[in-house]
């Protein structure tokens, strides 16, 4: 069997290594545009602020891949597809395949703005290249600006802020952070940064147009009017998944490459596709979008792997889970947080720096909001994965959750395991 | 104005460099000693209801607590002692009886510390036990007078029920709700890996102690609690209760809010209700009273066991022992004024009663004038706190030794004599849940199977030295014993010579 | 593979577990200076729940599965494939807290690297197991056997 | 100094016993010569010897022999035998001098039949009449000692070797066909013939060597049924025994040899169930028999011999076989030198009696 496997981040990796674990000698080639080996894509904002080497932002050992027998061909690029002869154009050379996994995750998007495109300090901040250049380029000196407040944004703003003079983060919602926060939990968040990180935040607002000198940006202006000087430009605004070759083979695509939702097979049985760029089923609310999160993508990884290879695992679950910090300012969230429907309630508990935010649906948790209160955060995931009703636990969630909030028969499976002590 | 007229006791005393402030001792003292201060970082103590029972000392993690005797200098005064004045205060407080528990703790002579034990030199050869088996198998029951013989192995006595230990030493009466149900657990557990017995107290029998029954002395006691015909055939032998070494005359109390919904059950009786057992048994106000129960026994046990028949040792105990014999008791057990209790009156326990080492001397010489020694079990019960002790009982005579409050220490007990009160940190003294806990029977009977082991080894040893590789051959054998500082008359009661003879 | 198993039956909610755990996870192993001296603090990787009525010492099972190790975004978080043991590669861990947010436990504490119990692996017996005073901590195959 | 029987005195000491199963008489030289090679294992302070058969012709009669230690007692004693007793032959017992036996007491012995009439209303049988007289004047008559009271048998002992004991009573005039001899070696002097072996009570010798560490236990267990262990010996204390469980109990003689030398309990576990429920019960009935501590016993009767060891065949005991005779010794030497070609010589084994029966009726009323 010859696989190939398109695209090497967390979905990449974990289905190339799925394929190895059901298949020993099946033949597993991964293609990625990249130069890199696979690394972890969230960590090039630590990487920024020094807090990682390169050396430790691989995944895995380089060594690794050749013990394991699967073939990373880095720096090329997948032109095309073709599905009738199951094989796939890259660079100068052919590969043909028996099963096809498109893990080629997201890509930036761009909002339209006057003078920006092809300027050499606009930069996006999604891969380990253009972190290294804004490491490069930026110093004491550099003003820079972050276009969008959004998990992306802000972790490139905190990067910024160590190593620039200013950081001016413009975010089109009135909010930051405002796919995981809500109102109240914002502003408080927005205070800390800003006393700890000197950053200011331009909310509510876009960059309109950019001043240049040659191919430089030197100052940007908001839809206000108001002009900032800028040496460095981060384009943070969001993502799309990268589903272009998946449109140019033909698959079936609806703002993601649709799959099935169980072995993400995509409209073509012998191609899969997993991560950021293939669409999930939000088993909390039941709607059909892209979970564009680590843990998502190597479980749809791992799934894909599988069944590529004769395997039976399948994805019974996915919801979005993230735990992210700020200057030591612990966010988790998990599930569902903005929503608006009445049959949602939810609670919130707040005592001296830390916040909880409990949603509930009739007895079920259905997302949280906890901040520098993370401790035992799985807990609740736990419960939002198992969907559990409420009524059937002792303990109150409000505090900590520990084990007596579960009954004596959940607690004997959670502490003794087997043992019928 | 509440004056505190009774200085404390004891002192904790905290070494600040090794405490590390982790609250261990806070939550493990039943008596509340330890606190945390308002921030929650340090952790202080306040003596005043220590009982030294060295809960917090034992758990501490870097040793850093130890107890002190809380010296508060009354004017010298060898009448009117400190104690008897604290216990006048208390009294004048509660206008109750003192209540107490274990042992007396005066200084009444003790006479294991003035016996001493014979060895082999020369005229005789010391036994080695690495080589020789040494026996300690004790068979408890009534004998027949002899032997009736068709031919050389095949014998026609009609022989009555007989209870084989491998160990000279049993575990004495101590009820379920006096201890908690894991105490008890850990003596049937050990009694059952040592192939001795443990005794169920007064207390009834728990449900748990099931699988124990062929292992169980259970206790026909005043207040008949949990008796029934299921009690009593299931056990090894069953034993009358008359009396106890701690508290001579007088019935137990066990208060209401020791008796918890399982205590109740196994007691037969309402639940938070005190359970009191009369002082005398209120259809035995004679000996001929005592026949009738014991054969009404006998019948109910389709005579398949012996029964034994348990009395404080008092004046007098030679003339009762050899009557019990001859109202059908198959075992006398004669309890020293030493022995331990759950609860006592503080004035019985420490002045009624004569130590064990005359009782047991005066009852077996009384049975062998009468002639019946060989035909009926005695053993001894308050207070043995070492091998040795045994084995002066066994040379005095005793077939087997009750053993209570050693078992009890090497569960953890520091003897604080404060099992009354139903706090024993220990677990086991106690029926509160949080405390029973403390005690594992999986742990603790392992302690007392090392310890009953170590003293078995050490039994062994000496009646090796003795020249003597069978327990039979140290039993009333007064010869093996010597006296030191004891008077004519207390070798005479003991029937030994003085050392040097 | 051995676990560590928590019988809150016989949990005296002593937290002499938390204590041990600290002293042999920390620089000096030292007892004292571990829970009283040291800086950055040592960390116990088990935890007590509950009270003197009812408590429970919380640990990592070491699941077989185990989700934060595929949550983890730098591969830091492993699972030693010979004995099952999975700790934190301290190298690698950035400190993120997303293992913490998918462990169904609650068994991962924050620091500023992820804290987790590694089966005390460079040790004969877990430091918590072998000084729990009642036996509540069983470290033992899922049957039960401990030897 | 105290006396025998006020204190109780250590002792080693050599046996040696002869029998003719079929009743053939042996010379009294002859176990004078085997007891006399033994002579290192006693120290001259007590010897003594039992002899079967020696009196054919009273044979029907009880035959008293007495120390007496002054006229008194020797008045004393003899009114309260004449009384219990028709006595018809009163002599001393001819002695030859002997220069290493000096200042011993006056020795005589009576021949007689027990008083009838008397008998009849102490409502006792003959032996318990027997023996209740015989302990009657040992205890009560100071200065008179009933050191022999069998029928067609005598103790003839004293303070000095055993051979100079034989030489002194001119055992080489009596035949007999059961011979026990003995020397012993006690700590210190017994101060009186009367503690020197064999003991004997109605026609049970016994001759004992090794020190018994059960004493004290045997002997309160012994005194519960009416004995008194006047001289504190171990001989003493197993002869009561034996007597106990044999007259009064009416055990055979190899069960009460059981009782003495009780099997081990790791033995008497491994025993099919038969045999284990009955030495069960024979050890819980009779513990306080059981004899502890290393020993070598022969006990002689008109009925035979036993010869017996402790468990723990801490005791060296020798036995031997040569056509209708046994012989039986501490040493193998002391056998060889009157029996030099034996049919078969072994060493008695622990806690395995042999008993050698004679095959003589001798008694009818037996």
């Amino acid at each position: 069997m010859k696989y190939i496997i398109i695209g090497a981040s967390a979905a990449g990796l974990a289905c190339a290594e799925q394929i190895r674990k059901e298949d020993k000698n099946g033949e597993i080639t991964v293609i990625t545009k990249e130069k890199y080996l696979p690394y972890s894509r969230p960590s090039i904002s630590y990487f920024l602020k020094g807090a990682v080497k390169e050396s430790g932002i691989y995944l895995r050992k380089s060594s690794y891949y050749e013990a394991s027998g699967i073939d990373i061909v880095t720096g090329t690029q997948v032109r095309s597809i073709d599905r009738k002869a199951k094989t796939v154009k890259a660079g100068r050379k052919t590969y043909s395949y028996d099963k096809l996994c498109l893990c080629t995750g997201s890509k930036p998007f761009i909002p339209p703005m006057e003078n920006v495109s092809g300027k050499i300090n606009a930069l996006t901040f999604l891969d380990l290249e253009s972190a290294g250049i804004i490491k490069k380029t930026a110093d004491k000196k550099t003003r820079a600006v972050v276009i969008g407040g959004g998990l992306i944004g802000m972790k490139a703003a905190e990067g910024l802020s160590k190593i620039c003079r200013s950081v001016d983060v413009v975010e089109l919602s009135p909010r930051i952070l405002p796919s995981i926060l809500d109102e109240k939990s914002a502003k408080s968040v927005k205070k800390y940064i800003e006393e700890k990180g000197h950053i200011k935040f331009h909310l509510g607002q876009t960059v309109t147009r950019a001043g240049s000198e040659g191919n430089r940006i030197t100052s940007v202006t908001l839809k206000d009017g108001k002009e900032l000087p800028c040496d460095l430009l981060i384009l943070a605004v969001g993502v799309r998944p990268e589903t272009e070759l998946a449109e140019k083979a033909g698959l079936e695509v609806n703002r993601g490459i649709v799959t099935d939702p169980g072995t993400m097979q995509t409209s073509d049985e012998n191609i899969y596709a997993a991560g950021d760029c293939a669409v999930s089923v939000d088993m909390l609310d039941g709607s059909r979008r892209v979970i564009a999160l680590w843990p998502n993508a190597v479980n749809q990884g791992i799934a894909a792997g599988s069944q590529m290879s004769g395997g039976d695992i399948r994805i019974t679950s996915s919801y979005p889970v993230n735990a992210i910090d700020f200057y030591g300012l612990r966010i988790c969230t998990c599930g569902l947080i903005n929503v608006q429907d009445k049959k949602y309630t939810d609670k919130i508990i707040r005592s001296g720096s830390s916040y909880k935010r409990l949603i509930f649906e009739g007895s079920r948790l259905v997302g949280y909001v906890l901040i520098n209160s993370s401790a035992n955060a799985g807990i609740y995931t736990s419960l939002i994965e198992t969907k559990t009703d409420l009524k059937t636990l002792e303990g109150d969630l409000s505090g900590t959750p520990d084990p007596f909030i579960f009954g004596k028969a959940e607690r004997n499976k959670r502490m003794k395991g087997a043992l019928d002590l | 104005m509440s004056v505190n007229y009774i200085p404390r006791r004891f002192t904790v005393i905290r070494d600040r460099e090794l405490c590390i402030n982790c609250g261990c001792c806070v939550r493990q003292c039943s008596n509340e000693c330890h606190y945390f201060s308002d921030d929650g970082k340090t952790v202080l103590s306040q003596s005043d209801a220590c009982v030294a029972c060295h809960r917090c000392v034992d758990l501490c993690p870097t040793r850093a607590l130890r107890i002190e005797k809380y010296v508060c200098d009354y004017r010298e005064n060898a009448n009117w002692t400190p104690q008897y004045q604290q216990e006048i205060c208390r009294q004048a407080e509660t206008g109750g009886v003192l209540l107490s528990g274990m042992g007396t703790p005066k200084p009444y002579p003790v006479y294991w510390d003035k016996i001493l034990l014979n060895a082999s030199q020369v005229t005789n050869p010391s036994i080695d036990p690495l080589r020789e088996p040494m026996e300690i198998r004790t068979i408890l029951g009534r004998k027949p007078e002899k032997l009736t013989v068709e031919k050389k192995g095949k014998s026609t006595v009609e022989m009555p029920p007989q209870v084989i230990l491998e160990t000279p030493i049993m575990f004495s009466a101590m009820s379920f709700g006096s201890i908690s149900l894991n105490a008890q657990k850990s003596l049937a557990m050990a009694a059952k890996e040592l192939g001795t017995l443990f005794n169920v107290g007064e207390g009834g029998l728990h449900p748990d102690l099931k699988p124990f029954t062929d292992r169980a002395v259970v206790q026909v006691a005043s207040g008949r609690f949990g008796v029934h015909s299921d009690y009593l055939n299931n056990s090894k032998y069953v034993e009358i209760k008359i009396g106890q070494g701690a508290k001579p005359g007088i019935g137990g109390h066990l208060p209401g809010e020791k008796v918890s919904v399982e205590v109740s059950n196994a007691r037969m009786i309402p639940e938070g209700s005190d359970a009191i057992s009369p002082a005398p048994h209120h259809d035995i106000y004679s000996i001929e009273d005592l026949r009738q129960l014991i054969w009404a026994i006998k019948q109910a046990t389709g005579n398949k066991k012996p029964v034994s028949v348990k009395i404080a040792a008092v004046h007098n105990i030679a003339a009762i022992v050899s009557g019990c014999a001859r109202a059908g008791a198959d075992i006398v057990a004669i309890d020293g004024f030493r022995g331990g209790t759950g609860a006592a009156p503080v004035r019985i326990r420490d002045n009624v009663g004569i130590p064990i080492e005359l009782a047991l001397a005066s009852s077996d010489q009384r049975l062998r004038d009468e002639g019946i020694r060989s035909q009926i079990s005695l053993v001894a019960a308050g207070s043995f706190r070492c091998s040795a002790d045994i084995v002066k009982a066994i040379a005095l005579g005793a077939d087997a030794c009750y053993c209570a409050s050693a078992p009890l220490i090497a569960m953890g007990c520091h003897m604080c004599q404060t099992c009354n009160t139903g706090k024993c940190n220990w677990g086991i003294a106690t029926q509160r849940p949080e405390l029973t806990k403390r005690l594992n029977p999986e742990i603790m009977y392992k302690r007392v199977v090392n310890l009953i082991t170590a003293w078995n080894h050490e039994i062994k040893e000496i009646m090796g030295g003795m020249g003597i590789n069978s327990i039979d051959s140290l039993r009333g054998n007064r010869l093996m014993l010597r006296g030191i500082g004891l008077s004519e008359k207390e070798l005479e009661i003991l029937g030994i010579r003085h050392a040097g003879e | 593979m051995k676990r560590i198993y928590a019988i809150e039956e016989l949990c005296l909610n002593c937290r002499l577990c938390e204590v041990y755990c600290k002293s042999a996870h920390s620089q000096s192993k030292d007892i004292i200076k571990a829970n009283k001296y040291e800086e950055p603090a040592p960390v116990s990787r088990v935890t007590v729940y509950g009270d003197n009525f009812l408590s429970a010492a919380l640990n990592c099972r070491h699941c077989d599965d185990p989700k934060c190790v595929k949550a983890c975004i730098t591969g830091a978080m492993t699972k030693d494939k010979k004995t099952g043991i999975v700790y934190v590669n301290e190298d690698k861990c950035i400190g993120c807290m997303t293992c913490l947010a998918v462990c169904p436990y609650g068994c991962i504490k924050e620091g500023k690297k992820a804290v987790k119990c590694d089966l005390c692996r460079n040790d004969d017996e877990p430091a918590c197991v072998k000084n729990c005073p009642n036996h509540a901590l069983i470290y033992a195959e899922p049957g039960g056997e401990e030897k | 100094m105290l006396k025998e029987g006020q204190i109780r005195i250590p002792s080693g000491c050599a046996i040696a016993a002869i029998i003719d199963r079929k009743g053939g008489l042996i010379n009294g030289s002859e176990i004078i010569k085997s007891i006399a090679l033994m002579h290192d294992r006693s120290n001259g302070l007590g010897g003594g010897f039992a002899a079967y058969g020696i009196y054919p012709e009273h044979k029907d009669e009880y035959a008293f022999h007495i120390f007496y230690e002054n006229a008194q007692a020797h008045q004393n004693c003899e009114e309260f035998l004449f009384k219990h007793f028709n006595i018809d032959v009163a002599e001393r017992i001819p002695t030859k001098t002997v220069d290493s036996i000096s200042n011993g007491p006056d020795i005589w012995r009576y021949f007689g039949r027990v008083n009838r009439v008397r008998m009849k209303n102490s409502r006792l049988d003959e032996s318990e009449y027997v023996v209740q007289c015989v302990t009657k004047v040992n205890a009560a008559f100071e200065g008179a000692y009933i050191f022999s009271s069998g029928k067609n048998m005598g103790c003839f002992k004293a303070v000095g070797y055993p051979e100079d004991v034989g030489e002194f009573y001119m055992l080489d005039r009596y035949d007999a066909y059961l011979w026990t001899a003995h020397g012993r070696f006690p700590t210190n002097t017994p101060g009186w013939w009367g503690g020197a072996h064999p003991f004997n009570i109605l026609d049970w010798s016994i001759v004992h060597n090794g020190e018994i560490s059960s004493y004290d236990t045997n002997r309160r267990y012994i005194e519960q049924f009416g004995y008194k262990c006047t001289m504190q010996t171990d001989t003493e204390v197993i002869t009561y025994l034996f007597d106990h469980l044999i007259r009064h109990h009416g055990l055979p003689v190899n069960v009460a040899a059981d009782v003495l030398t009780a099997p081990e309990w790791d033995e008497i576990d491994r025993m099919e169930p038969g045999h284990k429920e009955y030495f069960t019960n024979l050890r819980a009935i009779y513990s306080g028999a059981l004899v502890n501590g290393p020993f070598s016993v022969i006990l002689g009767s008109n009925k035979g011999l036993l010869a017996i060891n402790d468990r723990l065949k801490l005791r060296s005991l020798t036995a031997a076989t040569k056509g209708s005779r046994a012989y039986f010794a501490s040493e193998e030497s002391a056998i060889r030198i009157i029996c030099p070609d034996p049919d078969k010589v072994w060493s008695v084994s622990g806690a395995e009696p042999v008993f050698v029966p004679l095959e003589i009726d001798e008694r009818e009323d037996d």
